[in-house]
Parts: C-alpha cells; sequence; structure tokens
C-alpha cells in the first residue's frame, strides 16, 4: 500500500510486518521515531511483541540477545554514540551468532558533539561481524527491513540496516508498503537455530580458547561469505515476491560504458544519480556503483563492475583521521591495478549538505584530474583559519 | 578418605564398648541392632547400664561442647528393651568340644562364660555363693541394681548354656585343671582389710554388711562409715534404708577427695549421710565410741594428723578400706602382695591354662572392669584352646575434641533418668531412678557427636565444589554410602575441614 | 522433645534421620546444574555457590530453568569449549550485561508463550556492582521476571584479584596494596548493592552465604515464589584472592556473617522483612585474621587497632541495623 | 519538480507544514518528498522545511537551495535567517503577517515579483478565530493552494484530516478553507 509517510514510520511499519516478538528501546536522535512509531503499534495492540524500555543502548541490545537466545524474533535501533555505547554487545550478539535485526539511523560521533548525518558509527563497527547493508531511499529502508529479517535467521547472523539519519529517518516521502499477508509469506516464522529451552539444555556463549578461536573466525568469516550470495538471493526472491527491485549486493547506475564511476553507499545516490544524469547529457560518460552490501564486501561485484572504469571517485561519509576513507581503502584494495585512477573523497560530515553543484564541480574535477588523494568535498578554509592561522599552509601543501 | 576413628567413649569404655556405633543404631530406632552391638561386647547392659561408674562418659567429647551424652541411660533403655522383648544373645559359633571351667560368677566370670560360649566353647562357673552375681549382687545395693534385672541378664547366659554351679567352693585346682581345658579364676576380692584395734560387735566389714542386703536387721541410732569409696557410700546408703537415724561417713582426707564417684556422694548427701572428712578412726570400743583422729591437710592431697581426737557413739561401725584377695589354694599360681594374682596382659597368669582377672587381679576393681577383663580374656583364651598365640588388638586412631567440627551441632542439654523414689531420705531399697522412656533415650543417642565416625550427614558431599563426592548409587560397596571420586577431587580438603565429625583424612596424592 | 530436633541434623547439610529436613546439596537425586570437571580453583567459594543457588531454583521450577552468566570467573571455568559443566540451559554474554540480557531471555519466553521458564541471572560483585550495575538497576526498575544473583567474594578475581566496590575498607588487592598511608583499600561509603535493590523496591531481596546452606536454599525457593525483579547477594570466599587455606572457604564464610560484617537478611517490597539472628558473634579481629588481604592488619610490630576498630564498628553498625543478635 | 521552502521558529509547526504538503500533493497522486533542516529544534529557533512535489520520482536528497515558494510563518525571522536566498524570480512568497513586505521594510527584494506571487496574510489571527489558537499552519497551506494553484483544497484538506482526525481537523479545514476562499477573493479582485 502506498503511503506518504515519514522514513521512520515506514522502517516501523516494515519491522511491525516481521513480527517481532521482543523490540528494545532507548531513544537516541535520528532513530527515535522508529521505537516511538514501534511502541504505538505494541501499546495499541496491532503488534504483539514484548516492548522493553531499557536503560542504555547497551542494555538495549543486551535485551536483545538474551531475547534472541531465548528463541524470540528480537529488534532494536540505534545511532551514533548509542551504536558505540553498545559496540561491546555488537560484536558480541555476531559472536553468539544471534539473528538480531538492528536498524542504525546513521550519525556522526562526537566530540564534537553532532547529531546530524554520516556513516562514522557504521564506519566503527564494521569488523564486528554483523552484516551491514545500507539504504539508498526510504523504499529501501522499508524492503532492506523485511529482506534483514530472512538474512539473519538463514544466516545465522545479526542484521544492521543503516539507513541515514535524518535524511531519510526524518524525510517525509511515498513508500510501498507491503501487506501482511505478503511479508509472512517472504518471511517464515522464527526457527532458532539455539535457543536455551530446558527441554534440551545447552550453552551458548562458552569461552574459547587459542585451539579454536581461529576457526570461530574462520566460521564467522565464512558467513560473510555465504552471505554474499544469500544477500542476492533473498534480494531476487524479494523481487518476485513484491514486485520490485530492492536490495542485493549493489546498485549500478549508467555502468555498461562508464569511464568515470563515483562508488558510495546511502541516500546521496538518488542526488548522485541525478548529476550523472546531467553529466550524461554533456556528453560525459559517467556511472554511479552504490553499495548496498557494506559488509559482507561485495569486492568480486565491485571489480566485475568498475574494472573497466579509467577514474573512480570513491565518496564517503567518514573518515579515519590518520588513514583516510575506510571505504576507499577497501575499495582501493580491490581496482588498484585495474583502474588507473581512484579518488577518495570525504563528504557529508556531521550533516553537510552534498548538492548537486559540489558534485558536478567534484566530477568537473575529477576530468581534469584536479584532485588531492583525499579530498575534502566542500571543504571551508575559512572555518579553519578561524580556528587555527597557521592550518592554511598546513593544507596548501598537501 | 573416610577413617573410622577410635572415638573416646570406646575408648575410655573398659569393656571397649563400641558405644559410638550403638548410639547410632540407636538413633535410628534400630534398637535390637543396637544392642546386639552392644551385646558384643558386653552381656550385663541392664547392670551396667545402672551400676557402671560410666567411664564413658568420662571421656565423651560432647561434655566440652554442652553435657555429656547420657551413655549409660541409653544402654540401660537398651538393656531393659532387650530383656522386656526377650531378645536372645546371638546364636553361638558350633561347639568347639573344648572345656572351660570358671572359677567365680562376678561380672569378670560370667563375662568370660558369656565370651567363651559365644565362641562354642563349653563353659562351666562355679561359685561358693548362693546365688551367681559376685559383686553385682552383694556389693551394689538393690537400689541400684534391682535384683530382678541382675537375674534375669544371668538367665540370659544360662540360656545360653552356660552351667553355673552355685554353691560350690572350689578347693582343688588341680582337679579343676584336669577335668578342664583351661581355666579361669575370678573369685573377686573380698577379705576384708580391718582396722587394728576396732574390732568386735559393733564393727564390721561394710561388704559383708551388703552382703545382707535389705535382708539384714534394722538398724538404729548412728551407723557410721569409714572409708572414701564407691562401697563406703554404697554401705553408707544401705545404713539409711536399713533405719540408721543417722549416716555418717568418716574419711581420712578432704570431702572433695573423696574416691568415691561424685555421683554416688551427691546423692547420699541428698538423702542425708553426712560426711566427716578429715577423721581417721583409731579405735572402736565395745560400747560403740569410735575415737577420731582429726587430720589436719597438706600438700598435694597429703593429710598430716593432729593431735587432736575426738569420740563418736554408733551402733555400728562399718569399715570400708577396701578389700583382699583371698589366699587360699593357689600355691602354684603366682600371687603378689594383698593376694592379687599376677597376670599379664592377655590375663595369663604363670601356670598355663590358667587365667585370672576381675577383682583378683591388679585393676580399678569396678564391676565394668571386671567385664572388660572377660571379654578380653576370652578372647586369649580362645586362642590358647586353639593353640594360638594371643590375638594383638588393633588399636585405632583416636579423635580428640579440636578434630570436631562443632558449627554443625546443636546445643541440646543432657537429660536425666527421672527419679522413682521421691527426693530425701529413702524410705525402701526401690530403685531410684527409672529406665529412659524411649522418647529421651533416642534424645540422647541423637546427642551422640559421632566423634571420628561418619553418621552420614552428607556435609562432605554438598559441600565439595567439584562434586567429587559421590552419594547412593554412584558409590557403590561404601560402607557410609559415601565415596571420593578422586579424578574430580582437586584436594581443597573442604569436605574434610567441614567433616562435623572429623572422619575425612587427606593424604597426599604423591609423597 | 521437639518433634523433628536432630542435635546432629539439623545444621549439617543432611540429615540421614529424617532426609526431608536435609538440604538439597545432601540429596542424592540434586540435579548438579553445575556439575563437576568445571576448572575452579580448590576450594572455590563460587563453585559451591552458583551451585547451591541454581540447583535450588532448578528445583524451584522443576526443571524450568535459563540461566545466564556474566562474565567472570565462574563463567570461564565452567564453560571452557567444547565443554560445559552446565546442566541447564546457560548463556554468557559479556561483563556488564547481565540483567539485560536476562530481561531479554525473560521477553523471550513471554512472547513465546513459555513465560514458566523462569530465568535467573548471575554474576560476581565486579560484574554486579561495578560494571553492571546500570543493566542491574534497569532490571530492578523495570521489574522483569528475573532472579539476579551476585557471587559476592569482594574483589575482582577473575582478572588477578583487583579491587571492586564490593572489597571492603583495608583489604589488599593487585590494585590496593598494603602501603602508604591508607594501606589497602581505603575507607568509603560502600556500596551496598542489596540495600540499593531494597530501595528499587522489589518483590524479594535477600543475602545469604554458602556457610549457610539451608538458609541459602530456603531463600532462593522464596525468591523463585515471586515474579518480577528479585535479588539475591550470596557470600563467597576465594581462597586465591583472600590468600586463604581453600579447606577454609566455609570457615571464612562463617565467620563472615558471625562478626557482622556479612549480615543475612531478607526484605520484600523495599523492606527488611527478616534477619538471620546470630547465634554467636565473634570479633571482627578473628574473621579477619588468617586472610592474607588483611595480613597487614596484624603486623608483627603489633595491630592496626585503628583500622581494626574501624571495621569493628563497620560490623557493629550492621548488627545494630539489621539487628542482628 | 516544485520546491517549496517553509521557514518558521519551532513550535509553530514548520515541519508539519511541509509534511502536509507532501500528503496532499500524494493525494493527488504526485510524487512528493518532505524534510526538516534536521536539527535540534527547540522552542522559538528557527526552522526551515523543505517540500519538493513533482509528477514522477524525486531522486534528489539535497536540501531546497532554489525554492519555488517560500512560506514563511514568523516574520520576525527576516533579521536573522536568508530567507530569500535562491529564491527564483518568479517565485512565491506567503508571509503569515498583518503588515505587507513593504510595511515590513522587506519590500525592495519583492518589487520584481509578479505581484498575486507575493502575499501576506494574518494567518495567526484567522487561526484563532477558527481553532482558537494562533497557530497559522492550516492557513497558510490554504493560502497557498490559493495562491500556486499547485494543490487542490480538497487534498489539503484531506491531509489535515489525516494528520489531525476528529474536531481538530475540522476546524484546521475550516481555518484552511477560509484562507483559500480569501486568497481566491483576493486574487479575483485585482
Amino acid at each position: 500500500m502506498l503511503k506518504q509517510i515519514e522514513g521512520s514510520q515506514g522502517v516501523a511499519e516494515a519491522v511491525a510486518l516481521c513480527r517481532p516478538q521482543v523490540i528494545c528501546a532507548y531513544p537516541i536522535t535520528p532513530q527515535t521515531h522508529i521505537v516511538e512509531g514501534l511502541s504505538v503499534l505494541v501499546k495499541s495492540g496491532k503488534l504483539a511483541a514484548e516492548y522493553i524500555n531499557v536503560e542504555s543502548e547497551f542494555a538495549a541490545l543486551s535485551v536483545a540477545i538474551g531475547a534472541s537466545a531465548g528463541g524470540a524474533r528480537s529488534y532494536t535501533a540505534t545511532s551514533s554514540q548509542g551504536l558505540l555505547y553498545m559496540a561491546e554487545a555488537v560484536y558480541n550478539a555476531a559472536g553468539l551468532e544471534l539473528p538480531i535485526v538492528m536498524t542504525l539511523g546513521t550519525r556522526a560521533i562526537g566530540a564534537p558533539i553532532n547529531i546530524w548525518n554520516d556513516h562514522s558509527d557504521a564506519m566503527a563497527v564494521r569488523g564486528a561481524g554483523w552484516i551491514m547493508l545500507f539504504a539508498e531511499t526510504n523504499q529501501e529502508a522499508v524492503d532492506l527491513h523485511i529482506q534483514a529479517f530472512l538474512l539473519a535467521e538463514q544466516l545465522k547472523c545479526p542484521v544492521m540496516v543503516c539507513v541515514d539519519g535524518f535524511i531519510l529517518t526524518h524525510a517525509n516521502d511515498r513508500m510501498d508498503i507491503p501487506a501482511q499477508e505478503e511479508v509472512d509469506a517472504f518471511l517464515p516464522t522464527f526457527a532458532p537455530a539455539q535457543m536455551l529451552d530446558p527441554a534440551h539444555p545447552c550453552s551458548i556463549g562458552a569461552m574459547v580458547g587459542p585451539e579454536s578461536f581461529t576457526e570461530v573466525r574462520y566460521l564467522a568469516h565464512h558467513r560473510q561469505v555465504l552471505a554474499l550470495s544469500a544477500i542476492s538471493q533473498v534480494a531476487e526472491t524479494f523481487c518476485k515476491t513484491f514486485g520490485r527491485s530492492s536490495g542485493g549486493l549493489v546498485h549500478a547506475y549508467q555502468l555498461q560504458d562508464a569511464e568515470t564511476v563515483l562508488l558510495s553507499m546511502g541516500s546521496v545516490g538518488g542526488t548522485i544519480r541525478e548529476v550523472v544524469d546531467e553529466e550524461r547529457t554533456a556528453g560525459r560518460k559517467v556511472g554511479y556503483l552504490s553499495l548496498v552490501s557494506f559488509r559482507p564486501f561485495p569486492s568480486a561485484e565491485i571489480e566485475r563492475l568498475l574494472k573497466k572504469a579509467r577514474t573512480v571517485l570513491v565518496l564517503e561519509k567518514a573518515l579515519e583521521p590518520g588513514s583516510g576513507g575506510p571505504l576507499f581503502g577497501q575499495v582501493q584494495q580491490v581496482l588498484a591495478g585495474e583502474v588507473p585512477r581512484l579518488f577518495s573523497v570525504i563528504a557529508g560530515l556531521g550533516g553537510r549538505a552534498i548538492t548537486r553543484p559540489s558534485l558536478r564541480q567534484l566530477f568537473s574535477r575529477a576530468h581534469s584530474g584536479d584532485l588531492e588523494p583525499i579530498h575534502f568535498l566542500d571543504l571551508d578554509r575559512s572555518v579553519l583559519t578561524a580556528y587555527d592561522a597557521t592550518l592554511q599552509d598546513a593544507f596548501g601543501a598537501c | 578418605m573416610y577413617k573410622e576413628l577410635l572415638p573416646p567413649c570406646n575408648r575410655s569404655c573398659p569393656i571397649g564398648e563400641n558405644i559410638q556405633e550403638w548410639l547410632s543404631l540407636a538413633e535410628e530406632k534400630q534398637y535390637r541392632e543396637a544392642w546386639q552391638v552392644l551385646v558384643q561386647a558386653n552381656p550385663f547392659p541392664s547392670c551396667t547400664g545402672r551400676a557402671c561408674y560410666h567411664f564413658c562418659e568420662k571421656g565423651c567429647n560432647r561434655a566440652q561442647f554442652d553435657e555429656t551424652v547420657n551413655i549409660h541411660g541409653v544402654e540401660r533403655f537398651l538393656g531393659d528393651l532387650a530383656l522386656r522383648e526377650r531378645w536372645p544373645f546371638p546364636k553361638p559359633a558350633s561347639a568347639s568340644g573344648k572345656k572351660v571351667s570358671i572359677v567365680g560368677a562376678g561380672p569378670s566370670g560370667l563375662s568370660v562364660a558369656y565370651h567363651l560360649a559365644q565362641q562354642g566353647h563349653s563353659v562351666t562357673v562355679y561359685d561358693r555363693f548362693k546365688e551367681a552375681g559376685g559383686l553385682m549382687r552383694y556389693g551394689v545395693p538393690s537400689y541400684r541394681l534391682p535384683r530382678d534385672i541382675l537375674c534375669a541378664e544371668i538367665q540370659k547366659l544360662v540360656n545360653l548354656g552356660i552351667t553355673i554351679r552355685l554353691d560350690t567352693e572350689v578347693t582343688d585346682l588341680s582337679k579343676l585343671q584336669a577335668e578342664s581345658d583351661a581355666c579361669y579364676l575370678a573369685l573377686g576380692a573380698w577379705k576384708p582389710r580391718g582396722i587394728p584395734g576396732c574390732e568386735g560387735e559393733r564393727v564390721q566389714a561394710a561388704l559383708g554388711f551388703l552382703c545382707q542386703e535389705e535382708t539384714g536387721s534394722r538398724l538404729s541410732g548412728t551407723v557410721a562409715v569409714y572409708g572414701g569409696g564407691n562401697t563406703a557410700f554404697d554401705a553408707a546408703r544401705t545404713a539409711l534404708r536399713r533405719g540408721a537415724a543417722r549416716v555418717v561417713v568418716l574419711y581420712r582426707n578432704t570431702q572433695e577427695r573423696l574416691s568415691a564417684h561424685p555421683e554416688e556422694v551427691a546423692l547420699a548427701l541428698q538423702e542425708g549421710v553426712d560426711v566427716l572428712p578429715l577423721r581417721v578412726v583409731t579405735g572402736c570400743s565395745g560400747d560403740g565410741q569410735v575415737t577420731l583422729e582429726l587430720q589436719s591437710p597438706g600438700q598435694e592431697g597429703k593429710v598430716a594428723p593432729s593431735s587432736t581426737t575426738e569420740t563418736l557413739a554408733v551402733t555400728l561401725l562399718l569399715v570400708a578400706i577396701g578389700q583382699e584377695v583371698e589366699s587360699t589354694l593357689w600355691e602354684r599360681v603366682v600371687q603378689q602382695e594383698g593376694g592379687r594374682i599376677s597376670v599379664d596382659r592377655h590375663f595369663a597368669t604363670n601356670v598355663p591354662g590358667i587365667f585370672a582377672g576381675g577383682d583378683m587381679v591388679p585393676s580399678g576393681r569396678t564391676i565394668t572392669e571386671a567385664i572388660g577383663h572377660g571379654r578380653r580374656a576370652a578372647l586369649a583364651l580362645t586362642a590358647y584352646l586353639e593353640g594360638k598365640s594371643p590375638p594383638v588388638l588393633e588399636k585405632r586412631e583416636g579423635i580428640p575434641f579440636e578434630r570436631l567440627n562443632l558449627h554443625y551441632y546443636e546445643q541440646a542439654p543432657q537429660r536425666q533418668e527421672s527419679r522413682n523414689t521421691p527426693e530425701g531420705r529413702p524410705r525402701s531399697f526401690q530403685e531410684i531412678f527409672a529406665t529412659f522412656p524411649e522418647e529421651t533415650a533416642l534424645y540422647e543417642a541423637r546427642r551422640c557427636l559421632s566423634c571420628g565416625n561418619c553418621f552420614r550427614c552428607d556435609t562432605c558431599y554438598g559441600v565439595c565444589p567439584d562434586n567429587a563426592v559421590c552419594k547412593g548409587a554412584s558409590a557403590k560397596g561404601a560402607k557410609n554410602g559415601l565415596m571420593f571420586d578422586y579424578d574430580y577431587c582437586k584436594g581443597c580438603g573442604l569436605c574434610a575441614q567441614e567433616c562435623p565429625c572429623g572422619c575425612i583424612h587427606m593424604i597426599p596424592e604423591y609423597k | 522433645m521437639q518433634k523433628d530436633f536432630y542435635p546432629k541434623g539439623t545444621k549439617t547439610l543432611g540429615n540421614r534421620l529424617a532426609p526431608s529436613l536435609g538440604t538439597l546439596q545432601a540429596q542424592e537425586d540434586r540435579p548438579n546444574c553445575l556439575t563437576g570437571g568445571h576448572r575452579a580453583c580448590q576450594g572455590c567459594g563460587e563453585a559451591l555457590g552458583a551451585r547451591y543457588v541454581i540447583d535450588a531454583a532448578w528445583k524451584a521450577t522443576q526443571g524450568r530453568l535459563a540461566v545466564v552468566t556474566g562474565t567472570g570467573c565462574l563463567e570461564v571455568f565452567s564453560s571452557l569449549y567444547p565443554e560445559s559443566a552446565w546442566q541447564t540451559p546457560w548463556m554468557h554474554s559479556l561483563f556488564g550485561n547481565t540483567a539485560a540480557v536476562a530481561t531479554g531471555v525473560a521477553a523471550a519466553m513471554r512472547a513465546r508463550g513459555t513465560s514458566e521458564v523462569r530465568v535467573l541471572a548471575q554474576g560476581g560483585d565486579g560484574s554486579t556492582t561495578d560494571i553492571g550495575f546500570g543493566c542491574l538497576s534497569g532490571l530492578f526498575e523495570r521489574g522483569d521476571d528475573v532472579l539476579y544473583v551476585c557471587y559476592d567474594n569482594e574483589a575482582y578475581m577473575n582478572t588477578g584479584v583487583q579491587r571492586s566496590s564490593a572489597t571492603p575498607p583495608t583489604a589488599r588487592t593487585a590494585t590496593t596494596p598494603p602501603v602508604g598511608s591508607a594501606p589497602g583499600n581505603p575507607f568509603g561509603t560502600g556500596k551496598n548493592v542489596p540495600k540499593l535493590a531494597l530501595a528499587h523496591g522489589i518483590s524479594y531481596v535477600a543475602t545469604a552465604s554458602i556457610a549457610f546452606v539451608h538458609d541459602l536454599e530456603q531463600k532462593v525457593s522464596r525468591a523463585m515464589s515471586f515474579h518480577g525483579a528479585r535479588y539475591l547477594h550470596v557470600h563467597v570466599p576465594c581462597p586465591l584472592g583472600w590468600g586463604t587455606n581453600p579447606r577454609d572457604t566455609l570457615v571464612h564464610a562463617r565467620n563472615a556473617v558471625y562478626c557482622g560484617l556479612f549480615p543475612l537478611f531478607e526484605g520484600e517490597n523495599g523492606v527488611v522483612t527478616h534477619s538471620f539472628k546470630l547465634e554467636k558473634t565473634i570479633p571482627v579481629a578473628e574473621y579477619l585474621r588468617g586472610q592474607r588481604r588483611f595480613a597487614h592488619l596484624f603486623a608483627k610490630s603489633g595491630p592496626d587497632t585503628e583500622r581494626l576498630q574501624a571495621l569493628q564498628a563497620m560490623a557493629d553498625a550492621y548488627i545494630a541495623e539489621f539487628n542482628l543478635v | 519538480m516544485f520546491q517549496i521552502r517553509v521557514h518558521g521558529r519551532g513550535g509553530q509547526g514548520v515541519v508539519t507544514a511541509a509534511d502536509l504538503l507532501a500528503t496532499a500533493a500524494f493525494l493527488e497522486g504526485k510524487h512528493a518528498q518532505a524534510f526538516p533542516s534536521f536539527g535540534s529544534e527547540r522552542m522559538g529557533a528557527p526552522v526551515v522545511a523543505f517540500c519538493r512535489i513533482a509528477s514522477s520520482e524525486i531522486r534528489l536528497r539535497e536540501p531546497i537551495l532554489e525554492p519555488d515558494a517560500l512560506i514563511i510563518q514568523d516574520a520576525t525571522l527576516f533579521s536573522s535567517v536568508a530567507v530569500f536566498d535562491g529564491l527564483s524570480s518568479c517565485g512565491y512568497v506567503l508571509i503569515n503577517s498583518k503588515r505587507s513586505p513593504k510595511e515590513m521594510g522587506i519590500g525592495p527584494s519583492l518589487e520584481a515579483f509578479p505581484s498575486d506571487h507575493v502575499l501576506h496574510l494574518d494567518a495567526a489571527d484567522i487561526a484563532r478565530q477558527h481553532i482558537g489558537r494562533p497557530i497559522p499552519n492550516a492557513v497558510l497551506l490554504g493560502a497557498f493552494a490559493a495562491q500556486t494553484g499547485l494543490l487542490a483544497l480538497e487534498s489539503v484538506k484531506a491531509a489535515i484530516s489525516e494528520k489531525f482526525p476528529g474536531t481538530m481537523g475540522e476546524k484546521n479545514n475550516a481555518a484552511a478553507a477560509f484562507a483559500y476562499e480569501q486568497v481566491r477573493g483576493s486574487q479575483a479582485s485585482c
């Protein structure tokens, strides 16, 4: 059913359609509207679930961990500092192979405190062992949540659906919300692979020593490798069931003959597509590759799609000071030696708008090869000098 | 590992009764089984339960916790129950064909007879008195040991097949020896010591006085008893019962140093017996004027005569300053001063095949010790009859109070036998104390700390952090139903530390 | 005679004369939820405490029990892959989230319609009074149907004996060495989690000791008779961390109670309802002596009377507060 | 694609206004996107919200830099906020104010606009009459529909009813309708 609603509300409705049995809630902007939406559904009796208001994000995911181990389909949502506060539990949930689904309303991490969107939070837990899927639109956010429960339960692996904070979560958009019967047909009842059942006692979360830890980690990686095909398959099934394409490993746009390709993740894709269209109209062979699946990382898919490109720009909303863009690093690993020119673009940090003019300029500079190895989109040098006058020279040098 | 240690009660018992074991059966209400364990050592539980001076209780560790277990009360309960229920002694072993003659049907002689009979030997007991029992009959007044009880316990021996020839004075030891494979002499010590210068109608040996029992003539006036031992007090209390207006015990030392059992002294005082300490009898005139030399207490319990004397008018002076063995016929058997027969630790005299015990040999001269002699002598006799060397009894390690973990025991004051007779001056020879009702016997049996012997409290099983103590089905073959699984034991020692009764021992795995 | 009076059977764990009066731990068919073969140290108080508590809870729930354990000795020694000493459904997640995980398990049981399966969470004092206290308070406040059990050995033992907020004043730990002008753990206001639990107004709070198994088992079964959040704080000496002889674990546990420093009490809905009367009291010094962590209080040069008096005052205050004698 | 920027202060319903426009467009079968200028808005702080309306899928996610219409809920913003930034010279301006832009001294920048593209009305007062509280949203939306012709009044009213079911919605709808008619009347007269 088509609806014009807030992205968060769409996610809440999608999650509710998946019939989660335990929902853990702790407020943090910009994720808050999702759990608020779910609380209304539970309190009004429209959704039969245990709704637990907890005292911290650490507890939120921990409650989900317990609930999942207790055999219940479990869901929570968080953002930013909250994700870091629960970081220990994030790793734990994956290690325990618990099929929890969590929405991440992506947001910057302080200090300085900043409540706006970027991907710093997601990047901070990229090694935790979760499947991490990025939604480009609110429709995709809705659809990815439905796919996430299926994937998590199939793979015994938690799934984080990353939805850009504010840009998607707070945007009032047109979304097609599936019917309950459709979702029920797509997503079977949760049949836990392991659970705390007195009839069949098992120990979950044992200590593992050096003699087996490598093997356990190997299996965790193996699960992610399996996820690469599972994600595609689930997206295909989804497309057949719901009649629209959503999810999968990547979205390719105008890549057939693209010489210059912009690679990115999340909601910025829409604006990029607009600019790609403009560039194409102007006769320049540009394309766009959007990663849906960040974990597992679709290396083979990226290589297949981009190996013919001459220039690849990796635009990402995160920065590891002292290193650069984490996404760029990974793309570089895949494409080094195949694509002559690879540029790292850091953009949209802390809610900085990524606009068409900026992207146009970016393409133009890329065409002329006029980009620093790590390019900060729309860097305002006046802010830097206001902070410290000596900085200008330092940057000028690089 | 679990180890059974020798509890102090057992250690102190002259008979060597396995008191802890029969108490533990009694507390389970397995009275017959308890009695069976009891009579493995002592065929006279009803008698000793009354007349023994409870050496066991002197040893009882519980005294240091609250009060001793009233062991004798439980023993008496079991003995009386056995009489009431007519439980027979265990069936003796098959006849050995050996014949043993015993001279003296007192506690020692009857005890040896019992134990020998249990071994299948044919036993004949000779006694010069008209009735069997020896000192149990002629030394212990019936208010302490009713005669029907004594008779009943002796009757059980007769039922076992022991022949008792009463009123038969053995005069020819060689003849007796010729008729038997072995002999046991247990004639006791009946020859009273006298006081020089104290003779006459009004002077009588206390033991002889006691022999008359209640059948003796009525007394009047003041009766004095000279001596501080149990016999003296028995005599004094008997005199009261026989009508004496006043009974005075004269003792050469201080009252604190009376050698009689304190309970006996206390009862005597309660009944109205007066004790005049620090007095030595130096003479007694024909009209009953007893001359007393006053003593002054000195160092280390010694007393020194003073020059002061006093006189006491009495109708009767009973002398209870000890007895000696009559040394009439035992030329070949080495005797010591006072007529006592020398024996080795197996009660063998210098003459092969002749053994002796009881008051005849150097000992503490109590019924209990005499019964104990009989038990041990029977072992030696059996060995002798079988041509073996006497058995060496294995001594178990003792268990001191400090090894007990008192945390696990509850304070529970001792209960005593209730009185049959009113307090104060006694009017009859009726037994003073009543046998425990079952409830009290059970209570006292349950007060036993079970020193050094597992009482299956399962504390070890419960406190083992490693589940290394197995119980029940997984501890098959263990006497106490508990077993250590050394594969799981880490040797922390918690079980040994916590064991209430100290029966768990830690042994190093490697030395 | 009182019926059922067994001078040597009422305090022992078992009573062969009246088996029903003995503890569950004396029964041959006790569940052994924490079974043997685990890797605890010699004389481990926590291993005992855990078996006592879980077995009793297992009995109270007739085996319909799920257990959540925080990181710590108990978890490490009982569950080294591929073995597990747990015979109940058991899980371990993290150090500080045990209460929250238990909330989740309880929620799952409700959601699945199997709420007769009760949840027990357990952790050490570090896990409970320090790092996991936020989650614990959350559990209390929400009133989820969980019995949370803290095994208090008064320091972080798993990591090598560091101070926790349950470490008593003056105690030597690896992070409170017995040197300087205030040797050992400094005196503070303390953090009495049982009282904090009581302040949350939850249905049932109790303290217990492994030295008093009847009392402990009775408290566990009482706890299981309530629903909602409940808290049980069990004192479990640690031979390694306390510097005590492994065989004396229960001796020290008893002495802690008898000296008053570890009062045993029960409370319901925010109010203390019952305290374990002490049949005897002992001076605090008697409890502390024999533990190497307090050895500096009993130096050869003379006892540290000032600190001993302060500790005695703590004990006296507990005795008065909980009306222990 | 038609882009609307709504300016106001926290608590005035700026975001709701954008949402209602999107909903109204959706109800007409159009594609729409509304979003706030994300921030931790507190009561009284300047707030911006955006709405795009198009006949096909809207992919753009940047803030509206070149609005086709401005709805200004608070006339005190002009000194602190560059309200008119990016507004095309044939754009629409709707101001909640008793006074005209000229009277407020912001006239010069608007003089080149078609006259019926710049409109001011005392929305707070109309709201007070119809709703009882000076919430200008419904009034402005009704006026906007009339001013731009982008949305039918019925769509605006349906969107309001969806958001505020019951009497509150009815009152708001009455206010919207009143404003709509007032603006249509004034347009007809000029």
